[in-house]
């Protein structure tokens, strides 16, 4: 099978919706005759142009509620945030307005907007373009939370969001954007709510999202030279959540750990342990781990950088911690 | 005929604009018993005083144009369409209401009818009319997004973001500043040093008009030109008209504190409709009969929507969690 | 001891923290003059005028980077929301400045700010005044959130916030504003982090939080009729929260309930459930189970609105099917 | 001494105002070398060809004057007092940063010498300028909050709020928005349909300037009159400095798919401190020589700082978590 990167496959997701439902545009900083700054949208303008293809003033909240606007009157956005950092500028108008007009209108009027964004720590990107979030956005009903880790999936989950009627968060991790994986020539797409079994094993489950899936099959791998066989479930979207998956990995292997890059507190892995706690009790055979980047702003200097996310080697040692219990 | 500076309007025209005042009018007091009698279990904001801006503005729109509100827009759902029951039910909490119950004061939808929907956040209106805009604009319709809010929301953020964004996209879309010169109990004379909400026009590079908010001629006229250029692809333009509300901000909340009783006399001198009963019956367009007739009927119109609410039932406790999602 | 309801105790422990430090100021819509729309500033702006009981224009965003600016010039700023749902207009300031200045400046810059709010559902507020959102601000590092459910605890932790030199969240449910409490005439405090036992109990621990610990407690004193003993423990603060007065309950009881009136998903008590698993696997004798308010926007209709939140019947039910278990 | 339009400088202010834009320039001359050699690991806008609003504003202040910026912010940083050599090391990522490693390129903190920080993010700098000034106006002291924020950031809420806030409150501070143009690649005048973002003041109020921002001696004629305005209890002033980045938005970016090599060279002709340099040496109030002299102590200075930055350690991993509270 054909071989892409995360972005051009993502890219290539949106090509083929824009194509194909004249409806949908794109807003962003950028995104236009630049083609984003992480080349999200390159090529398309010369197709689409400016009004399909629209920079935008500095103007998050501004942009994110026209969109919601757009959305309720026959028209498909998509917001390209380039850093979700910039997306707690527009919380209002997503949280108060896109998530809750579906529910207050009874229905009757649809919320067709996907919001994209790059996420997650590294090369010193600093504070303010380092951030994640996705727990927040998984608290609040009406939102719809996707976290591709594979070129393939990237593909499927973004053509998925740009049919659904409902607000989406498309998030790609920054460090996944140039990994290249398999992408089929027929088309496809990916049905929220549905977890990939990233790699089988017996001993321990490790849920793991975006980047870390990647570091947690490393982990894996080095592993298994030990002996130890560890089953990775990566959910692919967290809102929904596809629990059984997780829950049947668990009854084989009555071990559990969350890895994260982002924040414990309230975070996917609070929630996924209390789930699995509440349904599956009686299978676990030992308590269930939580491993999360630091509950820190995050640090530039690489050295500060390096301490506050997971890596393989944090990832192999909370597992044979795990283990040892 | 009725002649006022660049308008032009027929009898049935004119009379259908103090019908509609009289609809809001009704309807508001209606439900101002109703908050006495505990009929409305959340806030009540109403548009009393305020009526020929949305009269004014709506009888330009048809359904497919797309209004958004705020946290007082009884007076919009109504011009734009939706029915006094469907909007006395909804305070009331009924399954009959135009949000089915979901909403109440704050929260009127009526996508039916193009009433896009009320926020009990001030501010977003602003940029979803800006959105409806760009909506119609790519899809290549005549229809125009248009936002009614307050001159504190002229203060937010929102309002800066979304007349650029308007402004520089020629987008199809009308900016209507009601001011009131309060925000709740805040003078728009100390929340901002230039109180000519239409002089930030210039900022954005679009045009800015002020007009007198209580004269439903002058704000119809003002409004059509503005959307004659809309349709035809001439951009947005914010329109500042100034009002008054005759009753405390909210149902239930006390008043004056911040206002002379001599302020609000002098604006109930100025009352909209009263002006327009004025002009009709002196220019000779319509007798006192005729115009009596019009209330009654007004008056009944409310009354039977009054009855159709009350004895609406409430929503099923079942459905509390349905239409989150749209599957 | 005298009695006094909870929002007279908070504008106490306001008034005698303005008296004792001249760079403390309370910006918000109407709380001069008019004494604020839950009278949380009544009778201050006579004592002490516009500049320190200042009125804003509708700008949330605008004033809390103000005062974030402001915290860091030498004043200490206390923004009155009126209700929470407004902060959302204002959560890039909160997440990327005011929760991450000491931490970029190393120190060298503090953040006495003080963000207060009411929370909670009822009276038919409908969506854009039912807002709570805590266990979001648990997420950020950098922020202090405390939720007060006695006149006791609201001035004395009111306190603390303003004495407070980081961003603290003051959170204040709407249904408990006029219920009366003892508090003394003395001076206290209350540190952030130390929870409180409402109850003590055998049988069960229930966590509760604000308007819960209300609800909770008398749906102890129903089942306490037939035997059944609940200890009920309030947080009161949930970042810093105080596990360990949890894991001593649990210890005892060995069943944990956690009753949120804010939503499940990613919330308060998916992170208390977390933190008992993994540090009180084997005092466990049953599933962690979380009782929580629908994951719905909030409705307006008298009838819909009650079926989106707990109440002492569900409480009652809750724990009686835990000890089921 | 030297006499421009409603200022009066002696010699040694003007050659400080010419050293000072020296050293952001070789500063930044520097950290664009050390760019490529790999020493930035993060981002690095910088300000070259812009110097003269930082220098021209900054000359007034003092240390317990407080400057907010924003991205583009080195120039802001070394202007208000911190050394070369900790601007360096904290692009370098060490521990004698002026963020301690923290920080990197956007945020940059020195609150000892009034330096209250840079952000990665557009427009918080706006409403913390007025924050700082609310304090000072409420401490009774005669200090100013400065903002230093681009074009693009006009059209962010934050200038609306910000602004209109300042206006009523007549907090002292001072909006130096440096209109470059392009917000990245996004031209001004695309974002924007009235470009001249002074004329934005009066929609709030205030005083609104345009100056040539690359005349180091307009610029600190505007800023003192601001200055002394804002001090004596005058309120806020808005100054739009109308300048040009000569290099890419940041380094590594690749440049001229949105301008074209003429608009650059003809800015590049319009050097700030080429300017100052003509005008000393014309007017006689320097020699070549003396200028010459100042470029190469400036030089040696930059030396100096970049060899102690690229020697400095990394901060130790372990601290990665403190500071995140005050205790
Ligand atoms: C973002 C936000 N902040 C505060 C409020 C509380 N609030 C409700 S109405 C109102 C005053 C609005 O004034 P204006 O915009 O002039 O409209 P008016 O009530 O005068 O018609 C305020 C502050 C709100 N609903 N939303
Ligand atoms: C809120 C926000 N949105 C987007 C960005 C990404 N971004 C960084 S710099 C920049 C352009 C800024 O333009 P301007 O304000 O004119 O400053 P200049 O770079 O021209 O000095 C943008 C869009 C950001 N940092 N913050
Ligand atoms: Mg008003
Ligand atoms: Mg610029």
């Amino acid at each position: 099978m054909r071989e892409m990167t995360f972005t051009t496959a993502a890219r290539e997701g949106l090509a083929e919706e824009m194509a194909r439902d004249p409806r949908i545009f794109v807003v962003g900083e950028g995104i236009g005759v630049r083609g984003g700054n992480f080349n999200t949208t390159a090529g398309l303008y010369e197709l689409y142009g400016p009004m399909r293809l629209c920079d935008t003033p500095i103007s998050e909240r501004g942009f994110v509620g026209l969109c919601t606007g757009a959305a309720m009157t026959g028209t498909r956005p998509i917001v390209d945030f380039m850093f979700v950092d910039f997306i707690l500028d527009a919380i209002g108008e997503l949280f108060n307005q896109a998530a809750k007009i579906q529910y207050m209108s009874s229905g009757r009027i649809k919320m067709p907007l996907v919001l994209r964004g790059a996420i997650g720590i590294g090369n010193s990107a600093a504070t303010h373009h380092s951030g994640s979030y996705y727990s927040i956005f998984g608290n609040i009903p009406g939102l719809r939370v996707a976290l591709p880790s594979t070129p393939y999936d990237a593909k499927g989950l973004l053509k998925t969001a740009i049919r659904s009627d409902d607000p989406v968060l498309f998030l790609e991790h920054k460090s996944l954007l140039n990994n290249k994986g398999p992408v089929p020539e027929e088309e496809y797409v990916i049905p929220f709510g549905q977890a990939a079994v990233a790699r089988t094993g017996q001993d321990v489950t490790v849920v793991a999202l975006a980047l870390m899936v990647r570091k947690t099959l490393e982990a894996a791998e080095q592993l298994a030279g030990d002996g130890i066989s560890v089953e990775v479930i990566d959910p692919r979207t967290i809102a929904p959540l596809d629990i059984n998956t997780i829950l049947e990995s668990v009854h084989k292997t009555g071990r559990l750990l969350i890895v994260d890059e982002t924040f414990g507190p309230f975070g996917v892995g609070a929630e996924v342990a209390a789930q699995v706690i509440d349904l599956a009790f009686d299978d676990l055979d030992a308590p269930v781990r939580r491993l999360n980047g630091a509950h820190t702003p995050t640090p530039y200097s690489p050295p500060l950088e390096a301490a506050v996310v997971p890596n393989t080697q944090t990832i192999i040692q909370a597992i044979r911690d795990l283990l040892a219990e | 005929m009725i002649d006022t500076p660049g308008v032009q309007l027929d009898k049935a025209t004119v009379l259908n604009l103090y019908r509609q005042m009289l609809v809001i009018r009704y309807c508001e007091e209606q439900l101002a018993k109703a908050y006495q009698a505990g009929l409305i279990h959340g806030a009540c904001h109403t548009y009393i005083g305020e009526e020929a801006v949305a009269v004014g503005v709506c009888a330009h729109l048809s359904h497919k144009d797309a209004v958004f509100s705020t946290h007082r827009g009884h007076g919009h759902a109504l011009a734009k369409g939706v029915t006094p029951a469907a909007v006395m039910a909804e305070l009331f909490g009924r399954v009959t209401g135009c949000s089915q119950g979901r909403g109440g004061s704050m929260h009127l939808f009526a996508p039916e009818v193009g009433m896009m929907g009320t926020s009990g956040i001030v501010g977003p209106c602003i940029l979803q009319a800006a959105g409806a805009g760009y909506s119609f604009k790519l899809l290549g319709l005549d229809q125009v997004g248009v936002a009614f809010f307050g001159d504190g929301a002229s203060n937010n953020g929102a309002f800066h973001e979304g007349l650029n964004m308007a402004a520089i996209w020629d987008l199809p879309a009308l900016f209507i500043c009601e001011n009131n010169m309060y925000a709740t109990e805040v003078p728009f004379a100390y929340a901002s040093r230039n109180t000519e909400v239409a002089q930030r026009a210039a900022g954005y590079g679009i045009p800015g008009v002020a007009v007198d908010g209580n004269d439903v001629l002058a704000v119809y006229a003002v409004a059509g030109e503005a959307l004659r250029r809309a349709r035809s692809g001439g951009g947005p333009t914010l329109i500042e008209c100034k009002t008054y509300r005759t009753r405390p901000h909210a149902e239930g909340m006390r008043d004056g504190s911040y206002r002379t009783p001599a302020e609000i006399e002098a604006w109930k001198r100025r009352d909209p409709i009263q002006l327009l009963h004025t002009t009709l019956t002196t220019e000779g367009l319509a007798s006192v009969d005729e115009l009596s007739r019009i209330e009654a009927e007004v008056q009944a119109q409310i009354a039977n929507g009054f009855e159709f609410a009350k004895n609406s039932p409430y929503p099923d406790a079942a459905t509390a969690s349905d239409y989150i999602y749209s599957s």
